[in-house]
């Protein structure tokens, strides 16, 4: 734990840096950086993801279409790399919004405790009982009866659950910082509550909550893709990998190079978040040894 | 013991209402008009503005939200959790025809997976950071990271259409449930080696295991008695908390196997927005998490020592 | 009726082939008695006891608002009359002859003697009659169009309607027009009487039923009686599976013999972009172009589309000849308003043409470029996501800027109905029976879900609609298919057709399953 | 006293913590002998390193730990044996009681994990080694029908008098008791220096407790930051204590008058480790100080030079 946030941002940044000490974390973060720069410089690696040349359907992976082309004559490439973008977007404004929407409550109830506290707990009892996944199904269904923006949807439907897990942590630490001693030394002292908040309680969360975010990431790229494959996701022609699946399993016997790409890509873009959010955990949340 | 158990039951009570709070503010959240929907749906027949209204008075939708909640927890109680929008079925009989297939699914998987993820993880654990571990921990990396339904269906394209010795889809037959099973197991098993390895290693790291080594005892034995027997009680939990999911991890599973269990029901009834349904699986889902979870407390209680003569002497 | 069309050469030289092979063994075993026996016994066995179909739409055989599914529709009811497409005639079924009174407000139908129902009650008037009040009584199409119904006699029935119009003639053909027997109502024959189950003429009677699961039916002897053949099955299962890649998975894993497209067209349909991959997978493929046209429809209210240049902007840019590719060419292009088939299309000889350089320099004579334009498509129709995708594609050359928005049914019900839209993917016709139907529910000012009307097309399609005389309503129709043309009132894309997909196994006779535009499987068997 | 024969010499040991970030050394150029018979309490403050000095006798220490040097155990270098020679050695010939907190295992009967030495030494079955260890519960006063009770059971005190018959039970060479009294009250700490009087044994006991040490040892060695800084005889060390450390440590006893030793500004120097909180420290103190040999005592000091 640090005292301080100067002493916290030494401490830290020396060990951000030790990310690439760190194997796991440092193939983590290549995948990640490889997909975003794949996203963003998909207008210019690649063709448009929209252009159908209908001659060129189901064509096999090729020099001229590295992954070969989907039923609409699509390169299939384009729509990866676009893909991309719409993916790590999604689960970078997802993640980031649950995150100060969570984390804002959790520390809130955490550092008052009483009632907000108890029913705080309750919520996240609750939401702890219902898989998220469902109900993330539920509210896209009931979402997407009204609203014609499918992006808007999913980002709504997911916040809405997501911001629980951080919730959950973020009111642990609160909880566990503020019964600590320098913390009761300051506040004895007469410090406000935003001096304690900014000086002492966000400089101790901040690390446990940047794993999580990445963790969380990469869930939430499986989530946005499994609402993709069931077709409750994007909705075409924004690409999007699990849509793209979701059309792809039509051709498993013709054309298995639609479905096989874009899974790839899920898989190793979750990958790439967790391998990162694992080795971020091991470095910048080691546990002291002990003797 | 019996005062404890009163204890967990009375603190589920509080979850319950939430559960079925968000179950039903769900259909709250949604747009249309119940009514019309069901009328159209039901008839084929966009129907007149009055009987629209006759039928918003008949089924209670013009009552303020709180009296609507209430007057529906009293029919959920009493076991009536209404209709079907799509085919007028009552809701109860779609989930329990479904109920079987996606127990079915989740035991196979379950059991498969248990099995071969106690004895992965502790051969991780035992060989911590050496190859063996290594070769466990990727595999069971790229387990949480790869979606069932690629992996469901790059199994299809394998199996059913390059070698073309195991049905893509259907129920009923032992060769349909092997590709399923086999798919699912892949991440379940993953998430649980992982938590098995974890759970291991968090007991190697206590006092009693240096105590134990220090006995000279060969490490199988100090693992096996000392480490495993107490690491076993939080496995066990985790294993059977995931019973209260059983529905979720199979969403995606049953949807690329076209398996008629719960998680399809699900898709289906959002997909046609049939919402008792979708209302009805959350509640169920959510009690059962709850209760399997008040149940496994229990269990604990029964088998762990340090609860079991909790009141006595701490 | 059978729709030579879209056999292929080498199809029909099969069914030629199959033909003779047929005709010659019969004709040789014709010669020995004893051998007779031998071959009936050899075809008891040929044939499974049961045929499984896996189909999209449940058949609502405790009855519905529009009451049972088209299925049973088709398969346990007959009508009084049938619709032959290519002659634009009315043709007998039940009723042998039909004579117009009172400028067609009624008509009185003679009905054909020694018809039995699947109970082995008799067909008669009364039973016509019983029919009728029903369909008044319980159906919107009844109500709106029946006044009653009076018995002459035990063979003749006078059917009074509520207009003087041709539709009325046209509508006996219309699936709901079934007739069934009074004891499908209990009591019997009270039309305001609970409904059953459906007891009818037709070759299939109910024997199970789950609500959403399946439908279970048996040979009509009475029908294959009168019809001289015999049955290939001693069941016939109905799987419902609704989820059209499902179904498709269904009949690869050999759940069931075949899949078969809703008989109402337009919707619940085997996916157009599989026909060709299931064929090369060894399926058969069976399908019968139908009056079905697949269309943009404009709000044409509404700028930009209020504009007939800009609509034919949009005419002019889309390759239809491309559209089908999506399908593996398993449909055609739509070039006219309807299949060459359909009554005055030929003579109308209005040609829809796929022109970007013209479509262009419209373009920007309108300085139309950049214009932006929502188009919404419905989420169940995967086959108009690809489509509606392409067109994005296509109207793009001409500066339209189209905003696709694939949107669940209530969602898109709703941008619908408040007009929050530009374009969307819609179809007009339907089954054979259906034309004048729903030539009414889309062209008619009148009607709810209509795609264009204006007051010139309007008024041709009322005229359509009450016009008796045959060569008098081609002449309207003709000038109608010029009117939408001129006006560019919706845009055609390709005419759809109704299949059939089953496995090797399967014995069909094309003709048969054919028989009408919607398939009727009354022929097949699964070989063993 | 320099006649007796040692038991266990410790020559010239570093035990060092690999880390990511830096490599920690816990115990440094550690010279220690034990001689038969007598009780060594190595005392000092907790992080000083005692604890990990016995472990890296039964190289029971985590993986990242390196030990150096040697430790001589009858003639044998204990960090050169192979693991099942060690596991030969441990609780059969040089036998741990661990701290009392948490060493039992929550989910085994106290019975069976005491015997478990016994019948896993001994080849014996299961029950004869319980009833065994039953007579030793019996000596040092555990009722006997509690040893089918499990640890959370107990008391602290009944806890460390478990761990006590579990390290007895083998009839071992050496002793090594880490930290026996942590967590207990003053009327539980006088029950176990009674206990410890009663062993009649070659034990190392580990302990930052000084009143305890004075009861019960013969030698005290005191370690400071991983280094020992003086060995003297009991006697000796509680009468005139050389190494202003360990003034410092008696001086800061309560009946001593409670003075805390001053605290530290550096953490990491070199040269003598206590220099910085040192009130003699001078220019010499800036190299290492050997361990010299005053009278029959050690002392790592250059006051003594």
């Amino acid at each position: 734990m640090f005292k301080t946030f100067s002493e916290f941002s030494k401490t830290n940044f020396k060990k951000i840096g030790v990310i690439f000490l760190n194997k796991t974390a440092f193939i983590g973060f290549i995948i990640i950086l490889t997909i975003t720069l794949m996203g963003i410089l998909a207008p210019l690696i690649a063709c448009d993801p929209y252009e159908a040349d209908i001659s060129e359907r189901l064509q096999p992976p090729s020099l001229k279409h590295l992954f070969g082309t989907d039923e609409l004559g699509r390169d299939i490439f384009a729509r990866i790399a676009h893909g991309a973008k719409t993916t790590l977007l999604l689960a970078l404004t997802i993640s980031l919004l649950s995150m100060i929407i969570g984390s804002i409550i959790g520390a809130i109830s955490g550092y008052y405790g009483g009632k907000i506290d108890d029913l705080l707990g309750r919520i996240i009892d609750t939401f702890l009982a219902i898989p998220e996944f469902v109900l993330n199904i539920a509210l896209v269904g009931v979402l997407s009866a009204a609203y014609s923006d499918s992006i808007l949807n999913i980002v709504v439907a997911i916040v809405l659950t997501n911001w629980v897990t951080y919730a959950r942590v973020t009111r642990g630490i609160v909880m566990s910082i503020k019964e600590r001693e320098f913390i009761l030394c300051t506040k004895a002292l007469g410090a406000g509550d935003s001096w304690i908040l900014f000086k002492h309680i966000i400089p101790n969360a901040i690390s446990p909550i940047i794993v999580l975010a990445t963790l969380n990431m990469g869930s939430v790229v499986m989530t946005v893709a499994s609402l993709g494959f069931l077709g409750l996701g994007i909705q075409p022609p924004t690409p999007e990998w699990g849509q793209m699946l979701n059309s792809g399993k039509n051709y498993i016997t013709t054309a298995p190079w639609i479905m096989f790409f874009p899974g790839f890509f899920i898989a190793i873009s979750i990958l790439g978040f967790n391998m990162l959010g694992e080795g971020l955990r091991d470095v910048l949340e080691k546990r002291n040894i002990k003797y | 013991m019996i005062e404890y158990i009163i204890r967990r039951i009375i603190q589920i009570v509080p979850t319950l209402f939430g559960i079925s709070f968000i179950s039903f503010s769900l259909l709250m959240l949604f747009p249309g008009d119940p009514a019309e929907i069901i009328i159209t749906t039901s008839s084929g027949y966009e129907p007149a503005k009055e009987i629209i209204e006759e039928y918003r008075r008949e089924i209670g939708l013009d009552e303020p939200f709180i009296v609507q909640y209430i007057n529906w927890l009293k029919k959920i109680i009493s076991g009536d959790f209404g209709v079907s929008w799509t085919t007028g079925e009552p809701v109860l009989d779609m989930i329990a025809e479904r109920f079987p297939a996606s127990l079915q699914l989740f035991f196979a998987t379950f059991l498969i997976s248990a099995v071969f993820s106690l004895i992965l993880g502790i051969i991780s654990a035992l060989y911590k950071d050496r190859a063996l571990d290594s070769i466990i921990r990727i595999f069971s990396l790229l387990g949480i990271s790869i979606p069932s339904f690629w992996l469901g269906l790059i199994l299809i394209w394998i199996f059913s259409v390059k070698l073309r010795i195991l049905p893509a889809f259907g129920y009923g037959n032992i060769e349909h449930i092997i590709l399923p099973v086999l798919t699912w197991s892949f991440s379940f098993m993953a998430i649980k080696t992982r938590f098995v390895r974890a759970s291991l290693l968090k007991e190697l790291s206590e006092e009693y295991i240096i105590t134990a080594r220090a006995k000279g005892l060969p490490e199988k034995v100090v693992i096996i008695r000392h480490a495993l027997r107490n690491a076993l009680i939080p496995i066990i939990t985790y294993f059977s908390l995931s019973m209260g999911h059983l529905i979720v991890g199979s969403i995606m599973v049953e949807s690329v196997f076209s398996w008629p269990g719960l998680g399809s029901l699900l898709v289906e009834s959002t997909i046609k927005r049939d919402f008792p349904v979708v209302q009805a699986l959350i509640l169920f889902v959510g009690v059962l998490f709850v209760i399997t979870n008040l149940l496994i407390d229990i269990l604990y209680a029964i088998i762990d020592p340090r609860i079991r003569y909790g009141g006595k002497n701490v | 009726m059978i729709e030579e069309k879209s056999i292929t050469r080498r199809e029909f030289m099969k069914y030629v082939a199959v033909g003779c092979a047929v005709a010659m063994g019969t004709s040789f075993l014709g010669c020995m008695k004893k051998e007779d026996v031998v071959k009936q016994e050899i075809q008891k066995n040929i044939y499974r006891d049961e045929f499984i179909l896996g189909y999209g739409k449940d058949h609502k055989l405790k009855g519905g608002k529009w009451g049972i599914g088209f299925f049973p529709k088709t398969h346990i009811l007959e009508r009084l009359v049938e619709y032959d497409l290519k002659r634009d005639e009315y043709i007998p079924s039940l009723a042998e002859k039909w004579v117009l009174e009172n400028d067609g407000k009624a008509i009185v139908f003679e009905l054909k003697k020694g018809i039995k129902f699947s109970d082995g009650e008799e067909f008669n008037a009364e039973a016509v009659k019983f029919s009728v009040e029903w369909l008044k009584q319980n159906h919107p199409l009844g109500k709106e169009t029946f006044e009653g119904a009076e018995v002459i006699d035990e063979h003749t029935v006078l059917i009074n309607y509520k207009e003087a119009k041709f539709l009325n003639l046209a509508k006996m053909a219309e699936f709901h027009m079934g007739i069934m027997s009074p004891n499908s109502v209990s009591p019997a024959g009270d039309p305001k009487g609970k409904f059953v189950y459906p007891i009818g003429t037709g070759p299939f009677k109910v024997v199970d039923y789950k609500e959403e699961q399946y439908a279970v039916y048996e040979p009509n002897p009475y029908w294959y009686e009168r019809m001289g053949i015999k049955p290939k099955f001693k069941r016939f299962i109905v799987k419902i599976i609704k989820d059209e890649d499902t179904r498709v998975m269904a009949l690869r894993s050999g759940e069931v013999d075949a899949i078969s497209d809703y008989s109402h067209g337009g919707s619940d349909y085997t996916p157009r972009n599989m026909l060709d991959v299931l064929k090369r997978e060894g399926f058969k493929v069976y399908k019968r172009i139908i009056p079905l046209t697949w269309i943009v429809a404009f709000n044409y209210e509404k700028e930009p589309f209020n504009d007939v240049k800009i609509r034919e902007i949009v005419d002019l840019s889309v390759n239809r000849d491309e559209i089908v590719k999506i399908f593996d060419n398993q449909v055609l292009p739509a070039k006219t308003l309807f299949i060459e088939e359909a009554p005055g299309i030929r003579e109308a000889n209005r040609i829809y043409k796929y022109d970007p350089e013209v479509a262009r320099a419209l373009a920007e004579e309108l300085g139309i470029k950049g214009t932006k334009a929502s188009m919404i498509i419905e989420r169940e129709q995967g086959d108009q996501i690809l489509v509606g995708q392409l067109i994005q594609q296509q109207l793009k050359n001409v500066g339209i800027d189209v905003e696709l928005n694939v949107l669940e049914s209530g969602a898109y019900k709703e941008r619908r109905d408040s007009g929050d839209y530009d374009m969307r993917i819609y179809y007009i016709g339907g089954t054979d029976r259906r034309f004048y139907l729903r030539m009414f529910w889309r062209f008619h000012p009148k009607t709810k879900w209509k795609v264009y009307v204006s007051e010139r097309t309007g008024e041709l399609c009322d005229r359509i609609l009450t016009e008796y005389d045959k060569n008098k309503r081609k002449h309207y129709l003709i000038e109608f298919y010029k009117a939408v043309y001129e006006e560019h009132g919706v845009v055609p894309l390709y005419f759809d057709i109704m299949t059939v997909v089953a496995s090797q196994k399967v014995d069909v006779e094309y003709g048969e399953l054919f028989r009408y535009a919607e398939p009727m499987f009354h022929s097949v068997g699964v070989r063993i | 006293m320099s006649l007796k024969k040692e038991i266990l010499s410790i020559e010239d040991l570093r035990v060092v913590f690999k880390n990511p970030f830096k490599n920690v050394a816990a115990v440094k150029d550690v010279d220690l002998k034990i001689y038969e018979g007598e009780k060594l309490a190595l005392i000092g403050e907790s992080g000083s390193g005692k604890s990990i000095l016995a472990l890296s006798v039964l190289r029971l220490l985590p993986k990242n730990a390196e030990s150096s040097g040697k430790i001589i155990f009858k003639g044998k270098n204990l960090l050169e044996l192979n693991e099942s020679e060690m596991r030969e050695i441990r609780g059969k010939q040089i036998a741990l009681i661990p701290q009392n907190q948490a060493s039992l295992n929550p989910v085994l009967t106290v019975g069976f994990q005491a015997s478990e030495p016994i019948f896993h030494h001994f080849k014996v079955n299961k029950k004869v080694a319980f009833d065994k260890i039953l007579k030793l519960f019996k000596f040092f006063k555990i009722p006997e029908n509690r040893a089918k009770e499990y640890p959370h059971q107990f008391s602290g005190g009944m806890r460390q008098r478990v761990l006590v018959s579990m390290g007895l039970s083998t009839n071992p060479d050496l002793i090594l008791a880490d930290e026996p009294t942590k967590g207990l009250d003053f009327t539980k700490k006088n029950k176990i220096i009674e206990i410890f009087n009663k062993i009649n044994k070659t034990s190392l006991i580990i302990t930052h407790d000084l009143h305890f040490a004075q009861k019960i040892s013969d030698r005290i060695a005191v370690m400071y930051r991983g280094e020992i800084v003086e060995i003297s005889s009991s006697k000796d060390f509680f009468c005139s204590p050389l190494h202003p450390y360990s003034r410092g440590l008696l001086n800061s006893l309560p009946s001593r008058g409670l003075k805390p030793i001053k605290e530290g500004r550096r953490k990491y120097i070199k040269g003598c480790i206590f220099r910085d909180r040192c009130d003699f420290s001078y220019k010499r103190c800036r190299i290492k100080p050997p361990l010299l040999n005053v009278n029959s005592s050690f002392v790592r000091c250059w006051l003594y030079d």
